[in-house]
């Protein structure tokens, strides 16, 4: 009983952070329709950038997010008007090369900056606190906090502000939107910046849990894919829901089989990943899109 | 029916094609036989190469250099003439070098006798097809990027059910083969796995059935609608892209001796041989080889003097590839008013 | 509005009553979410005829069109083709059947010459798989250029389809239609961005293949294309059958004209 | 811009097409001075190795390359070349950059051997690189001496022209295990990545706790690129192990003891594979990582000293001074194999390769790497394998008790009472 709750606390708290890491991945498919394979590489900057503010300016990595969410905003901006506009009308094939040719140049660039020596913030808080016989990480804890408060203040921005309903009318008819006078390159420009501003966001708050090196990027890319596929696209909700189930599996499966078990979570992950796409290709709940329209 | 009434103006066909000045008959000229009797030259050429006496390098490299091509010519059957996007087909080549260890070393599995290398190499294309069949009958019913996406799952998930599979494949610590090398063996056996490849890729863009593919490329709904079974076609189609990759994978598993599953079913797999397609020019016969010969000349001479930029300088490659040249080098040159550079290429032609 | 009534009225049909349909739909349905796009619709096309299907903006008819050429599946219902139930059939082998089809946004493969389309469209009810390992044989060629020749586009066989301009977009659609010599043809919005001489072009084609005994199924705004050709005329609204009868009856009817013109 | 790219793109088109006729072999990243060669009648011995500098493996690379620049730069300007018959030989050593790719690497080994005509070569890094380049130097008969291929499967392919100088990967934790069995642990727990190596690593771990009376109480295996390891150290904690032993990557260091934190796990001694003996997990983690044993293949403190490169201290010191940095083991070992061919070149007062390999065979001596003896299977059995734990924020060397430097602390405190 004791480790089932503890299994359930760990799953949950890992699933909050698949939910905010998530997010980004989510809505920029669920509103361009780019899967961006860069995304990880988005998430690996952001804990470098913590790390280098915690490193060098002695800045809480919680803290440094107020100077990460606008800096990586521009650097989603710019990106996506220099390069991601260009191309995301053409075929998809070309959107996944070219987000994939800019998760190989930020890996190694990462690599020449940074070097291939681990990092970590060690940050004072790193223990943990007794609640109800379960043990809760502290840092984890907060990331959880933090990606709850993040993604209901998303929500309440894509739902209610002018902005947000522009977003949301471009994913659901481009053509529709761009009538009714929004422009879209903005839109798009505005989307990125939010969505990587959001990534970098969850990188830098796991940058005290793990570490962090140049090529930490891509396991997480296909994660963020398999939840987006439970959760559906650029749903809110669907990238909690999507999140908690798949750190829940994780977690149990990790305790409950012996031996191989982490190994087995990993792999469950994925293979959930096909059965979806292959069952249900809108998602365990529908998404932003139909995903079932004809792509591109 | 019979024929309609004929047809009143007829006078029309002047003029038409001056439109796009470019090498497009060179290009027509090329998918027929003269393409085809290039290539048997050009496969003649390469088996004399090795009594030129050249070192066993040169054969390793020619082999090495004779598995990109085969392999993108592969990928581009199903990426580039019918459309999906496969960013997982690695898995046919993991595959393929998996059945190729487990059956020649017999150990995981205690196969007595162990199986010879001629035997498990039609095995391992066998295998890769039929997992081809298994995966592709749910996953080739996807569209898009979903499509794409579920075939790198495939990979990935592959992967690791191979490493918690440690009884059968030996698991991460990956399996010996026995230490067999014969350069000049290999380099004529993947000359003329090569060599069958590419003539049967020509062979299937001639036939119905290859122009089926890129009809289901173009508009999957109305080849359904006009009587083509696609699904049939799609499945064929990926099971011999898969045999072949399996093939592939099994030799390179033979070749290189030792396999893993981080060796094998690696992403970058796919990449390179989408990256060759499409730059050689996808869908075409003859640009997916042309695409892989580049590929590997650009990263063994240009990049190995960028040092640990060179990888960085791929990434950017791939991008420019795709903003100024998606048709590739084939489709650039051949036609069109598509890209950039065919406008340059036409105004050339105008000038003259 | 009042739908219903003008069902219940038996219509006298120009046809035969005791000829078998070439064509038939019996309480076809098909639901998008709680939305029915067709809702219980009965309907028969006889050998030899042309019928129009007309109807208000997303009243149903490009879906009905999509659940007889079976791209659709269909939640209730049946429909039989040459006697045949094809409910549960796939598109391909309705086609092979003798069922071509024509669509609202044109499907050509943009990419292949006008040849080239022409020739990968043709009957493959025939065709075994060492065939379509060879390429296309002489005669597909022939009457491939026979067809382009009829439709007037010859002129444009080695241009690739995505160069053509939308009307001549729509005569090669008809000509892959065409192709492998079917029995029916239903044909979405033939005339939809072509230009008043096409038109008549089109027109006079149908005709002539009508002559030749081929079947149509139309859907068209056009009322005088519809008016012109056809001999029977259904009027589909809110994925209901609103009436059906001959064109002229079809015209004077107060519930279609409330349908087209709102209330 | 759009215009300049265009005819760039064209440029390189063009040259891809003229270049694409000839197969040409890639081009070497380090080409040796040929220039200075040819002037005298010299003697030269020309070694090879394919070593990472790009790739997965580059950061490890760059310290097997250096270790064998230090080698290199000593044995031609202070020791005055290898001594055969009287003779001093200059040492040429090709290197190349086999991007840690397989592919790549068969190919550079092929073309040391084939086209280099090297007399012998130096391992690459990675048991992976190894285990597939080894394969060649087998086939041609060529000696390939390495010190960064530490998993078991490398040598049970009966191939006789491979060595290696470090401590195969089985007795990695031989020696943390047995002192802290003498210091009264009873129990241990084992989490390793699934890879050759740490396969290795823990099944040797398995057969020392049973040899020195220790209970295995789990054993639980993680993927490479592993993100979260809560459910092994959940499962652990239940078990309430006396001593944890993990690892695989560097990374998985700085995860277990972050996650065993997180989680309030408390074994009385952590011992983890690969991490612990570098300064940088010291410097990352800070002081969390106190307390934490690694088994190390060398150490700058140890007591071992031989003729040519002094005292590991001494050799620390001759690194820093040549490289800019302290050396890590990995360097030291490459040295060291550098070192261990050169010794045996010189026992067997020959190039040829059946004497060198008898040499190699037949060699007994002390470096300042520590013993090296290779038995049947081109291991060095000789050598102990040494552990350090960190202590106030040092890497401090703790068995074999020969080469220690400091007292094991042991039980390690509860993370709450730190």
């Amino acid at each position: 009983m004791d480790q089932l709750s503890q299994a359930l606390v760990s799953g949950l708290l890992l699933g909050g952070f698949y939910a905010i890491m998530v997010l980004g991945f989510s809505v920029i498919w669920g509103v361009m329709g780019v899967i961006n394979l860069a995304h990880g590489e988005f998430l690996m900057i952001g804990a470098y950038l913590a790390w280098g503010l915690f490193r060098f300016f002695g800045i809480d990595p919680f803290a440094s997010l107020a100077l990460i969410l606008p800096l990586m905003f521009l650097v989603g901006y710019l990106l996506q008007i220099t390069l991601i506009n260009r191309i995301v009308e053409r075929p998809h094939l070309m959107t996944l090369l070219v987000t994939f040719g800019v998760s190989i140049a930020l890996a190694n660039l990462a690599k020449i900056v940074f070097t291939s020596d681990p990092r970590n913030v060690a940050v004072a808080y790193s223990g943990s606190f007794q609640f109800a016989g379960v043990t809760f990480p502290i840092v984890k804890t907060i990331i959880f906090a933090a990606a709850l408060l993040i993604m209901g203040g998303l929500h309440l921005f894509l739902q209610r502000s002018r902005l947000g309903k522009s977003i949301r009318a471009a994913a659901q008819n481009k053509t529709a939107a761009r009538i009714v006078g929004v422009d879209i390159n903005r839109v798009y420009a505005i989307t990125a910046g939010i969505c990587i501003a959001l990534t970098a966001a969850a990188g830098a708050m796991l940058s005290p849990t793990q570490a962090i090196f140049p090529f930490m990027g891509p396991p997480f890319t296909l994660k963020a894919v398999t939840i987006t596929a439970l959760g559906g696209l650029g749903r809110i909700p669907g990238a909690l829901m999507g999140g908690l189930v798949l750190g829940v599996t994780e977690i149990f499966v990790a305790t409950y089989v012996a031996g191989i078990g982490t190994n087995l979570g990993v792999a469950t992950s994925f293979i959930l990943l096909v059965l979806i796409l292959v069952v249900r290709p809108q998602g365990l709940m529908g998404g932003l899109r139909p995903v079932d329209a004809e792509a591109d | 029916m019979t024929n309609g009434p004929p047809a009143d103006k007829n006078g029309n066909e002047t003029g038409k094609k001056a439109r796009f000045p470019s090498l497009a008959p060179v290009h027509s000229l090329l998918a027929g036989w003269t393409g085809l009797a290039l290539w048997l030259l050009l496969l003649l050429l390469l088996a004399l190469y090795p009594y030129t006496g050249v070192s066993s390098l040169a054969l390793l490299v020619g082999s090495q250099i004779f598995v990109l091509v085969t392999l993108a010519s592969n990928w581009n059957l199903i990426g580039g003439m019918t459309g999906y996007v496969d960013f997982g087909h690695a898995v046919f080549f993991g595959v393929g070098a998996y059945i190729m260890a487990i059956l020649v070393t017999g150990a995981p599995l205690l196969i007595s006798p162990q199986w010879g290398f001629w035997q498990a190499l039609p095995a391992s294309g066998a295998a890769a097809a039929l997992f081809a069949l298994l995966i592709g009958l749910p996953t080739l019913r996807l569209k898009g990027p979903y499509f794409s996406i579920a075939m790198l799952g495939t990979l990935v998930a592959m992967r690791e059910i191979v490493r918690v599979s440690r009884p059968i494949t030996g698991g991460g610590i990956g399996l010996n083969l026995p230490p067999v090398l014969n350069r000049i063996g290999d380099y004529y056996l993947m000359l003329a796995i090569m060599g069958l490849v590419v003539s049967l890729i020509w062979w299937i863009q001639r036939s119905e059935f290859g122009q089926s593919l890129i009809a289901i490329r173009e508009d999957e709904v109305g080849a359904e609608m006009r009587g083509i079974n696609t699904t049939l076609h799609k499945i064929a189609a990926f099971m011999i892209a898969a045999f072949f990759t399996g093939v592939v994978g099994g030799f390179w598993a033979w070749q290189n001796t030792f396999i893993d599953p981080d060796g094998v079913f690696v992403e970058t797999r796919t990449v390179e041989m989408v990256m060759m397609s499409m730059l050689g020019g996808l869908g075409t016969v003859w640009g997916p080889p042309l695409g892989a010969v580049a590929i590997y000349l650009l990263q063994n001479l240009l990049w190995s003097n960028l040092f640990e930029w060179h990888l960085l300088a791929l990434g950017l490659l791939l991008v420019l590839i795709v903003l100024f040249m998606p048709e590739g080098i084939l489709g650039t040159l051949g036609d069109r008013s598509s890209t950039s550079l065919g406008r340059l290429l036409a105004r050339f032609g105008r000038n003259r | 509005m009042a739908i219903g009534n003008a069902d219940r009225v038996p219509q006298s049909t120009s046809m035969a009553s005791d000829q078998q349909p070439l064509l038939e739909g019996r309480t076809v349905s098909k639901y998008f979410g709680g939305l029915a796009a067709v809702n219980n619709v009965d309907f028969a096309v006889y050998p030899g005829e042309i019928v129009g299907l007309i109807g208000p903006n997303g009243s149903g008819k490009t879906t009905l069109f999509d659940c007889l050429s079976r791209l659709q599946k269909i939640d209730g219902g049946k429909i039989t083709f040459k006697g045949q139930d094809v409910t549960r059939a796939r598109p391909y082998q309705v086609a092979r059947m003798g069922l071509s089809r024509t669509f609202q946004s044109v499907r050509v493969y943009r990419k292949m010459t006008v040849l080239r389309n022409m020739l990968i469209s043709h009957q493959w009810r025939d065709t075994s798989f060492l065939h379509m390992l060879r390429p296309s044989p002489a005669s597909t060629a022939s009457r491939a250029h026979q067809l382009l020749d009829f439709l007037q586009i010859e002129h444009l066989a080695h241009e690739d389809a995505g160069h053509l301009s939308g009307g001549q977009r729509r005569l090669l659609e008809i000509g892959l239609a065409l192709m492998p010599d079917p029995e029916i043809l239903l044909l979405d919005e033939a005339t939809s961005g072509v230009n008043p001489t096409l038109i008549e072009t089109i027109k006079d084609r149908i005709r002539t293949l009508n002559q030749q005994g081929k079947t149509f199924l139309l859907i068209e705004h056009n009322i005088n294309f519809i008016a012109d050709l056809c001999s029977r005329v259904y009027v589909l609204n809110y994925g209901e059958k609103l009436a059906e009868g001959t064109p002229q009856e079809i015209l004077r009817n107060e519930a279609v004209i409330d349908a087209y013109f709102g209330a | 811009m759009r215009q300049f790219l265009s005819y760039f793109t064209l440029l390189l088109a063009g040259s891809l097409l003229l270049t694409s006729c000839g197969l040409a072999p890639p081009a070497p990243v380090d080409e040796p001075e040929t220039a200075a060669a040819g002037a005298d009648a010299e003697k030269v011995i020309y070694l090879g190795a394919a070593v990472s500098e790009t790739g997965k493996y580059s950061r490890e690379g760059k310290d097997t390359r250096q270790g064998y620049g230090l080698w290199l730069d000593w044995v031609n300007n202070e020791y005055g070349g290898v001594q055969i018959d009287g003779e001093r030989y200059r040492v040429e050593l090709i290197m190349y950059d086999d991007e840690g790719d397989p592919d790549t690497a068969a190919r550079l080994v092929e073309k040391l051997i084939s086209e280099d005509q090297v007399d012998f070569l130096l391992g690459p890094y990675s048991s992976s690189l190894t285990q597939s380049t080894s394969a060649i130097a087998e086939k041609y008969g060529k000696i390939m001496i390495e010190g960064n291929g530490a998993a078991e499967p490398l040598f049970e392919r009966g191939f006789r022209n491979l060595f290696a100088v470090l401590t195969p990967a089985g007795n990695y934790t031989r020696s943390a295990l047995q002192l802290l069995a003498e210091q009264g642990a009873k129990s241990v727990v084992i989490a390793y990545e699934d890879t050759a190596f740490p396969t290795s690593v823990a099944e040797g771990a398995q057969r020392w706790a049973a040899e020195y009376g220790l209970e295995v109480l789990g054993v639980e295996t993680y993927p490479v690129n592993v993100a979260d390891v809560s459910g092994i150290m959940s499962k652990f904690k239940e078990l309430e192990p006396d001593i944890f032993v993990g690892g695989g990557h560097f990374n998985d260091a700085v995860l277990f003891i972050r996650s065993a934190k997180e989680l309030d796990f408390n074994p009385k001694a952590m011992v983890i594979t690969v991490g612990p003996s570098n300064p940088t997990l010291i410097e990352e983690v800070g002081a969390d990582a106190e307390y934490v044993i690694g088994p190390t293949q060398w150490e700058a403190s140890m007591s071992y000293a031989d003729d040519y490169l002094g005292t590991a201290a001494e050799y620390a010191a001759r690194y820093q001074d040549m490289w800019g940095e302290p050396p890590t083991y990995q360097a030291a070992e490459s040295t060291a194999t550098a070192l261990a061919l050169h010794l045996a070149i010189e026992q067997a007062g020959s190039l040829d390769t059946d004497a060198v390999r008898t040499a190699l065979r037949n060699l007994d001596v002390v470096t300042f790497y520590g013993p090296i003896s290779f038995d049947e299977k081109g291991r060095n059995a000789a050598k102990p394998m040494g552990a350090i734990q960190i202590q106030n924020g040092e890497i401090l060397v703790v068995a074999p008790t020969h080469a220690a430097v400091a007292e094991l602390n042991y039980p390690a405190p509860a993370w709450k009472d730190r």
